[in-house]
Protein backbone atom coordinates (compact mmCIF):
# COMPACT_ATOMS: atom_id res chain seq x y z
CA UNK A 1 0.00 0.00 0.00
CA UNK A 2 0.96 2.93 -1.25
CA UNK A 3 -0.98 6.48 -0.40
CA UNK A 4 -0.22 10.62 -0.15
CA UNK A 5 -2.24 11.89 2.54
CA UNK A 6 -3.29 15.28 2.93
CA UNK A 7 -4.20 14.87 6.82
CA UNK A 8 -1.62 13.67 9.20
CA UNK A 9 -0.48 9.78 9.03
CA UNK A 10 -2.18 7.60 11.65
CA UNK A 11 1.05 5.81 12.43
CA UNK A 12 -0.73 3.89 14.62
CA UNK A 13 -3.03 2.60 12.60
CA UNK A 14 -0.70 1.57 9.58
CA UNK A 15 1.76 0.14 12.42
CA UNK A 16 -1.58 -2.32 13.27
CA UNK A 17 -2.11 -2.94 9.60
CA UNK A 18 1.40 -4.82 9.53
CA UNK A 19 0.36 -7.43 11.77
CA UNK A 20 0.28 -10.96 10.52
CA UNK A 21 0.72 -14.70 11.93
CA UNK A 22 4.25 -15.04 10.14
CA UNK A 23 5.34 -11.70 10.67
CA UNK A 24 8.45 -12.10 13.17
CA UNK A 25 10.47 -8.81 12.39
CA UNK A 26 8.62 -5.42 11.86
CA UNK A 27 10.87 -2.10 10.94
CA UNK A 28 9.18 1.04 10.87
CA UNK A 29 10.79 4.47 9.00
CA UNK A 30 9.74 7.77 10.52
CA UNK A 31 10.77 10.88 8.07
CA UNK A 32 10.19 14.20 10.77
CA UNK A 33 10.19 17.99 10.24
CA UNK A 34 13.89 19.00 11.59
CA UNK A 35 14.64 22.15 12.70
CA UNK A 36 17.56 22.85 10.36
CA UNK A 37 19.08 21.40 7.20
CA UNK A 38 22.09 22.02 5.08
CA UNK A 39 23.00 24.96 8.18
CA UNK A 40 20.13 26.76 7.85
CA UNK A 41 17.04 27.27 10.91
CA UNK A 42 13.92 25.61 10.03
CA UNK A 43 10.51 26.13 10.97
CA UNK A 44 8.42 24.10 9.10
CA UNK A 45 8.00 22.38 5.55
CA UNK A 46 5.38 22.45 2.92
CA UNK A 47 5.03 19.44 0.53
CA UNK A 48 3.18 19.17 -2.61
CA UNK A 49 3.06 16.31 -4.83
CA UNK A 50 1.63 15.55 -8.53
CA UNK A 51 -0.74 12.85 -6.88
CA UNK A 52 -1.75 10.90 -9.52
CA UNK A 53 1.65 10.07 -10.56
CA UNK A 54 2.94 9.90 -7.07
CA UNK A 55 0.52 7.38 -6.10
CA UNK A 56 1.34 5.17 -9.09
CA UNK A 57 5.55 5.14 -8.86
CA UNK A 58 4.98 4.47 -4.95
CA UNK A 59 2.46 1.65 -5.82
CA UNK A 60 5.13 0.84 -8.45
CA UNK A 61 8.31 1.44 -5.39
CA UNK A 62 6.12 -1.10 -2.92
CA UNK A 63 5.61 -4.07 -5.82
CA UNK A 64 9.47 -4.11 -6.51
CA UNK A 65 9.63 -4.34 -2.54
CA UNK A 66 7.57 -7.05 -2.57
CA UNK A 67 9.30 -8.88 -5.71
CA UNK A 68 13.01 -8.59 -4.20
CA UNK A 69 12.73 -9.09 -0.14
CA UNK A 70 10.94 -11.85 1.32
CA UNK A 71 8.10 -9.86 3.45
CA UNK A 72 4.05 -9.91 4.53
CA UNK A 73 2.91 -6.24 4.18
CA UNK A 74 4.39 -2.78 3.13
CA UNK A 75 2.67 0.11 3.31
CA UNK A 76 3.98 3.49 3.01
CA UNK A 77 2.42 7.08 3.19
CA UNK A 78 3.57 10.83 2.48
CA UNK A 79 2.22 13.80 3.77
CA UNK A 80 1.49 16.67 1.48
CA UNK A 81 0.29 20.26 2.60
CA UNK A 82 2.04 22.63 5.31
CA UNK A 83 3.91 20.60 8.38
CA UNK A 84 5.48 21.77 11.67
CA UNK A 85 8.33 20.90 13.63
CA UNK A 86 8.14 17.43 14.67
CA UNK A 87 5.82 16.40 12.20
CA UNK A 88 5.68 13.25 10.44
CA UNK A 89 6.51 13.78 6.36
CA UNK A 90 6.87 10.00 5.64
CA UNK A 91 6.14 6.41 7.48
CA UNK A 92 7.22 3.15 5.64
CA UNK A 93 6.75 -0.05 7.36
CA UNK A 94 7.50 -3.58 6.89
CA UNK A 95 6.61 -7.32 7.97
CA UNK A 96 8.29 -9.91 7.76
CA UNK A 97 9.41 -13.33 8.57
CA UNK A 98 12.62 -12.09 9.35
CA UNK A 99 14.60 -9.21 10.34
CA UNK A 100 17.35 -8.80 7.23
CA UNK A 101 13.88 -8.79 5.01
CA UNK A 102 11.85 -6.03 6.78
CA UNK A 103 15.27 -4.12 7.09
CA UNK A 104 16.17 -4.15 3.52
CA UNK A 105 12.98 -3.50 2.22
CA UNK A 106 11.86 -0.73 4.75
CA UNK A 107 15.32 0.57 3.36
CA UNK A 108 14.87 0.24 -0.22
CA UNK A 109 11.11 1.82 -0.20
CA UNK A 110 12.07 5.07 1.63
CA UNK A 111 15.27 5.18 -0.87
CA UNK A 112 13.05 4.77 -4.17
CA UNK A 113 10.26 7.27 -2.70
CA UNK A 114 12.73 9.76 -2.11
CA UNK A 115 14.72 9.44 -5.09
CA UNK A 116 11.53 9.01 -7.81
CA UNK A 117 8.07 10.04 -6.23
CA UNK A 118 7.14 13.23 -7.34
CA UNK A 119 6.76 15.45 -4.27
CA UNK A 120 8.64 18.51 -3.77
CA UNK A 121 9.61 20.31 -0.14
CA UNK A 122 9.28 23.83 -0.02
CA UNK A 123 11.47 25.25 3.27
CA UNK A 124 10.17 27.98 5.34
CA UNK A 125 13.28 29.20 7.08
CA UNK A 126 13.20 31.04 10.80
CA UNK A 127 14.71 34.17 8.72
CA UNK A 128 10.96 34.46 6.92
CA UNK A 129 12.28 33.25 3.04
CA UNK A 130 11.23 29.68 2.04
CA UNK A 131 12.13 27.74 -0.91
CA UNK A 132 11.72 24.58 -2.96
CA UNK A 133 14.17 22.22 -3.10
CA UNK A 134 15.35 20.53 -6.27
CA UNK A 135 19.01 18.79 -5.14
CA UNK A 136 20.98 18.13 -7.84
CA UNK A 137 21.59 14.57 -8.81
CA UNK A 138 20.38 13.37 -12.07
CA UNK A 139 16.72 12.04 -12.21
CA UNK A 140 16.29 8.25 -12.04
CA UNK B 1 -2.26 21.42 -31.34
CA UNK B 2 -3.43 22.22 -27.90
CA UNK B 3 -2.12 21.14 -24.54
CA UNK B 4 -2.99 21.21 -21.30
CA UNK B 5 0.14 21.50 -19.00
CA UNK B 6 0.56 21.29 -15.14
CA UNK B 7 3.29 22.76 -13.36
CA UNK B 8 4.95 21.99 -9.78
CA UNK B 9 7.31 23.42 -6.91
CA UNK B 10 9.59 26.27 -8.93
CA UNK B 11 8.46 25.60 -12.12
CA UNK B 12 4.82 26.58 -10.43
CA UNK B 13 6.27 29.62 -8.99
CA UNK B 14 7.91 30.74 -12.69
CA UNK B 15 5.05 29.67 -14.48
CA UNK B 16 3.15 31.57 -12.68
CA UNK B 17 0.33 29.20 -12.62
CA UNK B 18 -0.15 25.38 -11.52
CA UNK B 19 -1.90 25.12 -14.97
CA UNK B 20 -2.21 26.36 -18.35
CA UNK B 21 -4.39 25.13 -21.29
CA UNK B 22 -1.30 26.29 -24.76
CA UNK B 23 -1.95 26.13 -28.34
CA UNK B 24 1.56 25.20 -29.84
CA UNK B 25 3.20 23.98 -33.01
CA UNK B 26 5.57 21.84 -30.70
CA UNK B 27 5.04 18.31 -31.88
CA UNK B 28 7.02 16.16 -29.08
CA UNK B 29 8.22 17.21 -25.82
CA UNK B 30 11.68 18.38 -26.24
CA UNK B 31 9.82 21.01 -28.45
CA UNK B 32 7.26 22.15 -26.41
CA UNK B 33 9.89 22.03 -22.97
CA UNK B 34 12.04 24.93 -25.48
CA UNK B 35 8.78 26.80 -26.49
CA UNK B 36 7.62 26.64 -22.49
CA UNK B 37 10.98 27.43 -21.56
CA UNK B 38 11.56 30.46 -23.40
CA UNK B 39 8.35 31.81 -22.48
CA UNK B 40 8.40 31.07 -18.93
CA UNK B 41 11.87 31.57 -18.20
CA UNK B 42 12.17 28.36 -16.80
CA UNK B 43 16.32 27.73 -16.25
CA UNK B 44 16.07 24.19 -15.53
CA UNK B 45 17.87 22.06 -18.40
CA UNK B 46 16.15 18.56 -20.09
CA UNK B 47 18.63 16.58 -18.11
CA UNK B 48 17.27 17.48 -14.83
CA UNK B 49 13.74 17.28 -15.54
CA UNK B 50 11.62 14.39 -15.93
CA UNK B 51 8.71 14.08 -18.25
CA UNK B 52 5.07 12.52 -18.10
CA UNK B 53 2.26 12.90 -20.41
CA UNK B 54 -1.21 11.71 -19.06
CA UNK B 55 0.12 10.98 -16.03
CA UNK B 56 2.87 8.33 -17.03
CA UNK B 57 6.49 8.86 -17.13
CA UNK B 58 7.61 8.59 -20.69
CA UNK B 59 10.69 10.23 -22.58
CA UNK B 60 12.20 13.07 -24.67
CA UNK B 61 10.99 11.78 -27.79
CA UNK B 62 7.76 11.33 -26.89
CA UNK B 63 5.41 12.48 -29.81
CA UNK B 64 2.47 14.74 -28.35
CA UNK B 65 -1.75 14.11 -29.68
CA UNK B 66 -4.18 16.72 -29.40
CA UNK B 67 -5.20 17.62 -25.52
CA UNK B 68 -2.66 15.65 -24.28
CA UNK B 69 -1.98 16.47 -20.35
CA UNK B 70 2.21 17.11 -20.18
CA UNK B 71 4.07 17.74 -17.00
CA UNK B 72 8.03 18.69 -16.79
CA UNK B 73 9.04 17.21 -13.50
CA UNK B 74 11.53 19.36 -11.77
CA UNK B 75 14.07 17.33 -9.29
CA UNK B 76 12.23 15.91 -6.57
CA UNK B 77 12.58 16.52 -2.59
CA UNK B 78 10.01 14.38 -0.49
CA UNK B 79 10.66 12.43 2.70
CA UNK C 1 18.87 2.87 26.93
CA UNK C 2 18.70 -1.13 27.31
CA UNK C 3 16.62 -3.31 29.88
CA UNK C 4 14.55 -6.25 30.62
CA UNK C 5 11.58 -6.29 31.01
CA UNK C 6 9.21 -8.85 32.47
CA UNK C 7 5.86 -6.83 31.59
CA UNK C 8 4.60 -6.17 27.98
CA UNK C 9 6.94 -3.99 26.17
CA UNK C 10 4.81 -0.24 26.01
CA UNK C 11 5.93 0.24 22.42
CA UNK C 12 4.02 3.79 22.16
CA UNK C 13 5.86 5.11 25.60
CA UNK C 14 9.35 4.13 24.23
CA UNK C 15 8.46 5.40 20.34
CA UNK C 16 7.74 8.56 21.86
CA UNK C 17 11.28 8.68 24.26
CA UNK C 18 13.00 8.93 20.67
CA UNK C 19 11.80 12.16 20.09
CA UNK C 20 14.25 15.07 19.66
CA UNK C 21 14.22 18.07 17.88
CA UNK C 22 17.23 17.68 15.65
CA UNK C 23 15.54 13.80 14.90
CA UNK C 24 14.45 13.64 11.27
CA UNK C 25 14.76 9.92 10.45
CA UNK C 26 13.24 7.35 13.21
CA UNK C 27 13.78 3.44 12.39
CA UNK C 28 12.31 0.68 14.77
CA UNK C 29 12.63 -2.81 15.04
CA UNK C 30 10.18 -5.30 16.69
CA UNK C 31 10.33 -8.38 16.88
CA UNK C 32 7.07 -11.02 17.92
CA UNK C 33 6.58 -14.41 18.29
CA UNK C 34 6.09 -15.99 14.75
CA UNK C 35 3.91 -19.31 14.40
CA UNK C 36 6.31 -21.20 13.27
CA UNK C 37 9.89 -21.56 13.11
CA UNK C 38 12.62 -24.00 11.21
CA UNK C 39 9.28 -25.60 9.50
CA UNK C 40 7.46 -26.40 13.13
CA UNK C 41 4.28 -24.90 14.73
CA UNK C 42 5.06 -23.01 17.78
CA UNK C 43 2.13 -21.77 20.13
CA UNK C 44 4.47 -19.75 22.15
CA UNK C 45 7.68 -18.91 23.80
CA UNK C 46 9.20 -18.46 26.96
CA UNK C 47 12.22 -16.33 27.82
CA UNK C 48 14.48 -16.42 30.18
CA UNK C 49 17.84 -13.87 30.85
CA UNK C 50 20.73 -13.90 33.08
CA UNK C 51 19.73 -10.20 33.93
CA UNK C 52 22.19 -8.65 35.64
CA UNK C 53 24.58 -9.25 33.18
CA UNK C 54 22.02 -8.98 29.94
CA UNK C 55 21.52 -5.52 30.99
CA UNK C 56 25.26 -4.98 31.16
CA UNK C 57 25.72 -6.31 27.75
CA UNK C 58 22.96 -4.50 26.38
CA UNK C 59 24.11 -1.23 27.74
CA UNK C 60 27.64 -1.87 26.20
CA UNK C 61 26.26 -2.38 22.82
CA UNK C 62 23.89 0.78 23.17
CA UNK C 63 27.08 2.60 23.72
CA UNK C 64 29.02 0.81 20.85
CA UNK C 65 26.16 1.95 18.26
CA UNK C 66 26.25 5.47 19.85
CA UNK C 67 29.98 5.64 19.20
CA UNK C 68 29.67 3.79 15.60
CA UNK C 69 27.09 6.32 14.37
CA UNK C 70 25.47 9.42 14.25
CA UNK C 71 22.23 9.31 16.14
CA UNK C 72 20.15 11.14 18.57
CA UNK C 73 18.75 8.22 20.99
CA UNK C 74 18.67 4.80 20.92
CA UNK C 75 16.26 2.62 23.10
CA UNK C 76 16.10 -1.16 23.50
CA UNK C 77 14.20 -3.27 25.15
CA UNK C 78 13.95 -7.42 25.89
CA UNK C 79 10.91 -8.94 27.70
CA UNK C 80 11.33 -12.51 29.51
CA UNK C 81 8.46 -14.53 30.69
CA UNK C 82 5.89 -16.07 28.91
CA UNK C 83 4.78 -14.82 25.60
CA UNK C 84 1.93 -15.64 23.53
CA UNK C 85 1.98 -15.68 19.42
CA UNK C 86 2.02 -12.03 18.74
CA UNK C 87 3.26 -10.58 21.23
CA UNK C 88 6.21 -8.62 20.63
CA UNK C 89 9.68 -10.12 22.38
CA UNK C 90 12.18 -7.40 21.54
CA UNK C 91 12.21 -3.69 20.64
CA UNK C 92 14.92 -1.04 18.82
CA UNK C 93 14.47 2.41 18.20
CA UNK C 94 16.92 4.88 17.00
CA UNK C 95 16.72 8.59 16.31
CA UNK C 96 19.02 10.49 14.31
CA UNK C 97 19.42 13.03 12.17
CA UNK C 98 19.62 11.53 8.40
CA UNK C 99 17.87 8.24 7.79
CA UNK C 100 21.65 6.11 6.87
CA UNK C 101 22.53 6.33 10.63
CA UNK C 102 19.04 5.31 11.80
CA UNK C 103 19.11 2.47 9.71
CA UNK C 104 22.66 1.29 10.35
CA UNK C 105 22.53 1.75 14.32
CA UNK C 106 19.03 0.30 14.73
CA UNK C 107 20.67 -2.73 12.51
CA UNK C 108 23.35 -3.02 14.55
CA UNK C 109 21.54 -3.22 17.96
CA UNK C 110 19.29 -6.08 17.33
CA UNK C 111 22.05 -7.88 15.41
CA UNK C 112 24.51 -7.45 18.68
CA UNK C 113 21.83 -7.93 20.98
CA UNK C 114 20.38 -11.19 19.24
CA UNK C 115 24.36 -12.35 18.88
CA UNK C 116 25.60 -11.73 22.30
CA UNK C 117 22.89 -10.89 25.35
CA UNK C 118 22.38 -14.09 27.93
CA UNK C 119 18.60 -14.77 27.10
CA UNK C 120 17.28 -17.60 25.76
CA UNK C 121 14.41 -18.64 24.39
CA UNK C 122 12.23 -21.89 25.01
CA UNK C 123 9.82 -22.73 21.62
CA UNK C 124 6.34 -24.29 22.76
CA UNK C 125 5.14 -26.36 19.66
CA UNK C 126 1.67 -27.09 19.23
CA UNK C 127 2.09 -30.83 19.66
CA UNK C 128 2.82 -30.10 22.70
CA UNK C 129 6.67 -30.08 23.88
CA UNK C 130 9.23 -27.64 23.94
CA UNK C 131 13.10 -26.91 23.95
CA UNK C 132 15.60 -24.42 24.84
CA UNK C 133 16.96 -22.87 21.82
CA UNK C 134 21.10 -22.99 21.49
CA UNK C 135 21.68 -21.67 18.35
CA UNK C 136 25.33 -23.54 16.42
CA UNK C 137 27.44 -20.24 15.86
CA UNK C 138 30.35 -19.91 17.86
CA UNK C 139 29.88 -17.76 20.61
CA UNK C 140 31.57 -14.31 20.31
CA UNK D 1 36.55 -23.19 48.01
CA UNK D 2 33.47 -22.37 47.61
CA UNK D 3 31.77 -21.50 44.47
CA UNK D 4 28.41 -19.97 44.01
CA UNK D 5 26.38 -21.11 40.17
CA UNK D 6 24.12 -20.24 38.77
CA UNK D 7 22.42 -22.06 35.52
CA UNK D 8 20.59 -21.17 32.78
CA UNK D 9 18.38 -22.92 29.94
CA UNK D 10 19.50 -26.34 29.16
CA UNK D 11 21.92 -26.05 31.75
CA UNK D 12 19.17 -25.50 34.64
CA UNK D 13 16.82 -28.54 33.26
CA UNK D 14 20.20 -31.00 33.28
CA UNK D 15 21.42 -29.92 36.65
CA UNK D 16 17.75 -29.88 38.12
CA UNK D 17 18.68 -26.14 39.72
CA UNK D 18 18.78 -23.01 39.22
CA UNK D 19 21.74 -22.28 41.60
CA UNK D 20 23.89 -23.96 43.60
CA UNK D 21 26.82 -23.71 46.10
CA UNK D 22 29.40 -26.04 45.24
CA UNK D 23 32.87 -27.13 47.75
CA UNK D 24 35.36 -27.80 45.18
CA UNK D 25 38.94 -28.27 44.79
CA UNK D 26 39.13 -26.53 40.98
CA UNK D 27 40.94 -23.37 41.26
CA UNK D 28 39.91 -21.82 37.62
CA UNK D 29 36.51 -22.17 35.43
CA UNK D 30 38.10 -24.68 33.10
CA UNK D 31 38.56 -27.07 35.89
CA UNK D 32 35.27 -26.13 37.62
CA UNK D 33 33.30 -27.12 34.21
CA UNK D 34 34.73 -30.03 34.02
CA UNK D 35 33.65 -31.12 36.96
CA UNK D 36 30.09 -30.03 37.07
CA UNK D 37 29.51 -31.47 33.84
CA UNK D 38 30.53 -34.55 34.83
CA UNK D 39 28.42 -34.37 37.62
CA UNK D 40 25.70 -33.04 35.93
CA UNK D 41 25.98 -34.45 32.77
CA UNK D 42 26.18 -31.12 30.88
CA UNK D 43 26.89 -32.14 26.87
CA UNK D 44 28.34 -28.52 25.74
CA UNK D 45 31.88 -28.47 25.21
CA UNK D 46 33.55 -24.97 26.14
CA UNK D 47 34.16 -23.81 23.04
CA UNK D 48 30.34 -23.41 22.72
CA UNK D 49 29.85 -21.75 26.40
CA UNK D 50 31.14 -18.29 27.70
CA UNK D 51 31.57 -17.73 31.27
CA UNK D 52 31.00 -15.31 33.23
CA UNK D 53 32.46 -14.74 37.25
CA UNK D 54 30.82 -12.04 39.41
CA UNK D 55 28.00 -10.66 36.87
CA UNK D 56 30.77 -10.04 33.88
CA UNK D 57 32.58 -12.19 31.06
CA UNK D 58 35.63 -13.59 31.70
CA UNK D 59 38.14 -15.99 29.76
CA UNK D 60 38.29 -20.03 30.77
CA UNK D 61 42.08 -19.23 32.95
CA UNK D 62 40.31 -16.81 35.36
CA UNK D 63 41.33 -18.16 38.66
CA UNK D 64 38.77 -18.79 41.05
CA UNK D 65 38.34 -17.14 44.95
CA UNK D 66 36.59 -18.33 47.98
CA UNK D 67 32.73 -17.00 47.14
CA UNK D 68 32.74 -16.45 43.81
CA UNK D 69 29.66 -16.53 41.60
CA UNK D 70 30.55 -18.41 38.25
CA UNK D 71 27.76 -19.00 35.47
CA UNK D 72 28.47 -21.37 32.35
CA UNK D 73 26.34 -19.09 29.42
CA UNK D 74 25.29 -21.06 27.23
CA UNK D 75 24.77 -19.97 23.13
CA UNK D 76 22.00 -17.39 23.43
CA UNK D 77 18.57 -17.34 21.65
CA UNK D 78 17.01 -13.68 22.17
CA UNK D 79 15.09 -11.44 19.53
Amino acid sequence: MFAISEAPIDVAGLQHGLEADGAGAVVCFEGRVRNYNEGRAVNGLSYQAYIELAEAEGRRIVEEARSRFAVERISCVHRVGDLALGDVAVWAGVSAGHRAAAFDACRYVIDEVKARVPIWKREHYVEGDSEWLHPESTPK
Amino acid sequence: MNYRLLYFASLCDAAGCAEEQVASGARDVSALYAELAARHGFTFTPDRLRVAVNGAFTDWNHRLVENDEVVFVPPVSGG
